[in-house]
């Protein structure tokens, strides 16, 4: 019969303590922030889209290497001797023209791994995090500087060269044997 | 008098899920109902499944931190821990002391973001909306001070094999000191909203009933465990980091309002397992010392032929990686034991009997993220 | 508490044959291997004595081993030996505190090994991700079934290492 | 009465009359269903910390107008299996067993939609179509959850017809009338005539009459809000359970029907509870009307004072729903068999014997 009562009793109160709780919420302010009118200022370690300063590019390839689901896309061409590639704004030279440089911001996981391996600094984390497309494809962010045909030409030089290069190879080895077999 | 004897009853299969609004996430219930009693429950999980071990056999060590992240997507600070306490012993790694401290402290407030969302949704799945909002409320705090110092709200990848991937912010300290102060009274609020509240005691005590043996029989671990009775916190019993450097109590169930190792014990002890880390963080956060977080990740992560099981308080529970190496840069096997996944396989023993708003009751009781059941 | 050696002794004194070597060299964990068919009976003690007591499974993985070798056979041709999958038990003793690791190895065109869902009830879903994993078939698991991939999934066990993607599923290319 | 009256005359025919002021409580309904909705929104809004709807129209006030719109314009989706006949009455039986409430609802002295002497329990026996309906949508949905939504409901609202009519019992005794009118016009001129306060009822009475007229007024109040289905009695439709309950399977205009008639109902109980217990449509202070002279300003005060009132349950019925958890099924029948029942029948003998002394 106590336990009736006190069923009661506490039903009753924790019900009204509950509701005096709510009651003084209703005349707190609320901590919405309107997004699209309002935006948060973001911290500066905040991780966002990619950016890469092709300037500072080297190819090293580091990045993509680190990335672990493999979002980034690099491919580079030798430059030949001839070729002044000019240097990073760190002072190191530059040695390879960076014919492919494609980040895949579909894949891309945001963890950041890319950014630390970077020799030159030229690949980090930039405030945009507004970048959405109705097509897949164009998440795919290509930061290559030179235009195709240019990146055709570079092929083709470094083709050219390495042609050349077989050539006097061949032609520096080739009378070798055959002056062995001659004696 | 009409003649019931040729009604047919049966016994009616009902489908929750996958897509229900409370079975958190992508899980399949299929309970064998009779009327609105339960005969049986099957769980149907894999639909998040990630293939996560298996990748993890194609990456280098550093790069299954961001993986692991993903596991229990609620406690991602936690789950990088233990990994990174797993290679780490694998190796043979001293971490410095001030690593060690930022990592329990970051351990700890992610308890407590990870317990506020247990606690947040159970009052959810019990009915009340309120709650759940002001602990989302709060939780953003916490998340707001992981993001200054890596980045992330959510998917941190900030504590590395070795060390972590950024000194702390300077304004984490006073940050996160303020946010103790600041959260303590509002557990008992909680408390006074949702806890005590008469007619969520009635929904969840006496329901779900787990006994000690049983639940050491089933793999349970972490508070749920503890609810049951058990004294047993791997902080305590198989002391990693630094974890025996501070002063906490182990909450146990103690069958506060009904039998031991009912639902609300469950959840009564997260609750206070909320204000034990909030004791840790308050020392924590006054002891730490000076010195370079980054000074003892390797350049090259190559362990020996060998394996190790190493295993992490987790908000969930026990979270132990087994990996083993055969030497490479890649792990050969990294295997995973993810308390949400023990825990979910427990569903059949705990419904049995009850009704089908209890299956609700039980299942938020026992605090399962998908995305580690999946992995 | 009882050390590594002490159980393995108790162990190979009780179970003779069933108990293989311990493996005690490597730095970090220390295992003993232990015959698949006997493993439940081995469980049982393991739990049930009184001086052991182990009553938690921490964790019951899949391994592949790795270990296929390239034989060359008498006639000179070069025949497959396939290699062995594992079993790898962790358990622990609540009220002791101490843990032992179990390793039982099977071979691969054979895996078969006795459940021991019936010891500790943890092992149910381990076993079952095992078996999806690995194909390790567990003898008298009462509902071994696949349970992380698709249950009509018929491309074999995908944490083996000789295993490759199916090229379709369901008629779905793979990568789509 | 009066409204009716003026209608007759200018029609000159009682039936046209009758057929043209059942139209008035739509007038009032559908505006308010409108604003209840909203208000919910925004209370439950401000209770959580948030701000709620704010972008169409000040403050979102024309949220709601813009969700009918979506909701006029939806796919009328039939499912499959579907029992159709009965799955497309449901939704109307259900409007029109809320609707069936209003006809005996005292919103003025100048306006009753019917002003029938058993009042009250015409409205008890409407609030069984509305079972009827939930039954049927539940039934013909053709789904496990729907099915289950139903069945609890139809067990809920009849058990708590029992404690309700309990505590009706309970004032009638003391009033001896049945019509909602006759019990608001009793209730006249200030608060101490309130039934919640004893009525007409001597004054040594009354003393004797509040807590227990407290303790009915209480039940009464708890056992509306389950025939309401409302928190913390939304079994029937309970989210996080049985995904929407009985309206699981329903969606655009139907579906609007449905949430209509939530409101209305809802409307509708705390109309009759304030017209039992706190006087209905009458001024606690008196009118402005009277002092003025102006007689034709007094119904509409009435008016007023009467939304006013039914709203203030209504942001109770809102503020309680925001607060508490959900009673589960056998908890819910529990507490209405081992408490509420009982303790109505003890009220009910006390009342009883209080008004029999006659002190």
């Amino acid at each position: 019969m106590r336990e009736y009562f006190s069923n009661i009793w506490s039903g009753l109160f924790t019900v009204l303590v509950g509701m005096k709780i709510t009651f003084k919420h209703l005349f707190e302010p609320s901590v919405t922030i309107q997004y699209p009118d309002e935006k948060p200022k973001l911290p500066e370690r905040a991780r966002n889209r990619l950016y890469v300063n092709m300037d500072d590019c080297i190819g090293c390839d580091q990045c993509s290497r680190a990335c672990p689901v493999s979002c980034i896309e690099i491919e580079t061409v030798k430059a030949l001797p001839t070729d002044d590639l000019g240097k990073t704004s760190q002072g190191k030279k530059k040695a390879l023209w960076v014919t492919k440089f494609n980040i895949d911001f579909a894949k891309c996981c945001y963890c950041q791994l890319c950014v630390f391996p970077c020799p030159t600094e030229c690949i980090y984390m930039t405030e945009t995090y507004e970048f959405s497309e109705y097509q897949r494809d164009s998440l795919n962010y290509s930061f290559v500087t030179l235009t195709p045909s240019e990146i055709e030409e570079k092929k083709d030089n470094f083709a050219k060269f390495e042609a050349e290069k077989a050539a006097q190879k061949a032609a520096a080895a080739a009378p070798k044997p055959a002056q062995k077999t001659d004696e | 008098m009409s003649d019931y004897s040729n009604l047919k009853t049966e016994e009616m299969v009902l489908n929750m899920g996958p897509q229900h609004p409370s079975t958190h996430g992508v899980l399949r219930l299929e309970i064998k109902l009779d009327g609105e009693l339960i005969v049986e429950v099957k769980p149907h999980v894999g639909y998040l499944h990630r293939c996560f071990e298996k990748h993890c056999e194609a990456m280098t060590y550093p790069q299954i931190v961001p993986y692991v992240d993903r596991m229990d997507y609620l406690a991602s600070m936690s789950n990088e821990l233990g990994y990174a306490i797993a290679v780490e012993r694998l190796m043979g790694i001293q971490v410095p002391e001030r690593v060690e401290y930022i990592r329990v402290i970051m351990a700890e407030l992610q308890r407590i973001a990870s317990h506020m969302v247990a606690l947040g949704t159970y009052g959810l799945d019990i009915g009340a909306f309120t709650p759940f909002l002001y602990l989302f409320a709060d939780r953003e705090r916490i998340l707001s001070i992981f993001e200054e110092t890596c980045g992330a709200r959510l998917l941190y990848n900030y504590i590395w094999v070795g060390g972590l991937s950024h000194d702390l912010h300077p304004d984490f300290i006073r940050k996160a000191k303020e946010f103790v102060t600041y959260f303590r009274p509002k557990i008992t609020e909680l408390n006074n909203l949702l806890s005590y509240n008469k007619i969520f005691i009635e929904r969840t005590a006496n329901v779900g009933i787990l006994p000690i043996e049983t639940a050491i029989n089933y793999g349970m671990t972490g508070p749920n465990l503890r609810a049951s009775g058990l004294k047993w916190d791997l902080r305590r019993d198989d002391p990693y980091s630094i974890y025996d450097k501070f002063e906490f109590d182990i909450p146990v169930g103690k069958g506060w309002v009904g039998t031991l190792g009912d639902c609300w014990d469950r959840y009564f002890v997260r609750v206070l397992e909320m204000e034990q880390s909030l004791n840790i963080l308050d020392q924590a956060l006054a002891q730490i010392p000076d010195g370079d977080v980054t000074s003892a990740i390797p350049k090259r992560i190559k362990p020996a032929e060998r394996q190790i099981y190493t295993r992490v308080e987790n908000p969930r529970g026990e979270l132990g990686y087994f990996i083993v190496s055969k030497g490479g840069l890649q792990p050969h096997r990294v295997k995973v034991r993810p308390p949400s996944f023990i825990s979910l396989g427990l569903m059949n023993e705990l419904c049995k009997g009850h009704l089908v708003a209890d299956v609700i009751a039980i299942l938020g009781s026992i605090d399962i993220v998908l995305g580690e059941v999946d992995r | 508490m009882k050390s590594h050696e002490e159980i393995y002794n108790l162990l190979k004194e009780k179970f003779g044959d069933a108990i293989g070597q311990s493996i005690t060299n490597l730095p970090v964990e220390s295992f003993i291997e232990v015959s698949p068919l006997k493993i439940h009976e081995i469980s049982y003690f393991l739990r049930d004595d009184n001086e052991l007591l182990f009553d938690n499974l921490m964790l019951l993985s899949g391994l592949d081993d790795m270990n296929d070798k390239k034989v060359k056979q008498e006639d000179g041709s070069i025949a497959d030996v396939p290699g062995t999958l594992s079993v790898v038990y962790h358990i622990e003793s609540t009220s002791f505190r101490h843990k032992i690791v179990l390793k039982c190895s099977c071979p691969k065109d054979k895996p078969e090994v006795e459940s021991v869902n019936s010891i500790w009830r943890s092992a149910d879903w381990n076993e079952r991700e095992a078996y999806d994993m690995f194909g390790i078939i567990f003898l008298n698991h009462p509902d071994l079934r696949r349970i992380l991939m698709p249950y009509d999934w018929e491309h074999g066990f995908p944490l083996r290492k000789d295993y490759k993607n199916p090229e379709f599923y369901q008629g779905m290319k793979v990568p789509y | 009465m009066i409204i009716y009256e003026y209608l007759s005359e200018l029609f000159g025919s009682p039936v046209l009359a009758s057929v043209i002021q059942s139209l008035f409580p739509l007038i009032f309904l559908i505006p308010f269903a409108l604003f209840a909705v909203w208000l919910e929104r925004k209370v439950s809004a401000f209770m959580q910390d948030r701000i709620g709807p704010n972008r169409v129209g000040k403050h979102g006030w024309l949220q709601t107008v813009a969700d009918i719109l979506k909701l006029i314009q939806k796919e009328d989706i039939t499912a499959a299996n579907a029992d159709k006949p009965l799955f497309n009455i449901a939704p109307v039986l259900v409007f029109a067993g809320s609707y069936l409430a209003f006809a005996a609802i005292p919103f003025s002295s100048a306006y009753i939609g019917s002003s029938i002497d058993l009042g009250l329990l015409f409205i008890v026996a409407a609030s069984g179509f509305v079972v009827a309906g939930i039954l049927m949508g539940g039934w013909a949905s053709n789904n496990k959850y729907s099915l289950l939504g139903a069945v609890r409901s139809a067990a809920q609202v009849v058990s708590y017809e029992i404690p309700t009519v309990l505590v009706i019992l309970s004032v009638v005794m003391l009033t001896g009338s049945l019509s909602l009118y006759e019990l608001s016009e009793m209730q006249t001129s200030s608060i101490h005539n309130w039934i919640l306060f004893g009525g007409n009822a001597p004054l040594l009475q009354k003393i004797l009459l509040i807590p227990f007229m407290f303790i009915g007024f209480i039940i009464l109040y708890i056992s509306s809000l389950a025939e309401v289905n409302r928190t913390p009695f939304d079994i029937p439709e309970a989210e996080s359970e049985l995904v929407a309950g009985f309206h699981t399977e329903y969606s655009g205009m139907k579906f609007a029907m449905f949430f209509l008639a939530e409101y209305a109902n809802m409307f509708a109980v705390s109309a009759i509870v304030s017209a039992i217990f706190l006087g209905g449509y009458q001024s606690p202070f008196g009118y402005l009307g009277n002092t003025l002279g102006l007689t034709w300003l007094v119904p509409i005060e009435q008016f007023l004072w009467f939304s006013a009132k039914g709203l203030f349950f209504v942001f109770v019925q809102m503020w309680l729903r925001w607060t508490l958890p959900r009673l589960r099924v056998d908890q819910l029948m529990a507490l209405c068999w081992k408490y509420l029942i009982p303790i109505a029948f003890v009220n009910l003998l006390i009342i009883g014997l209080i008004v029999l002394i006659k002190i």
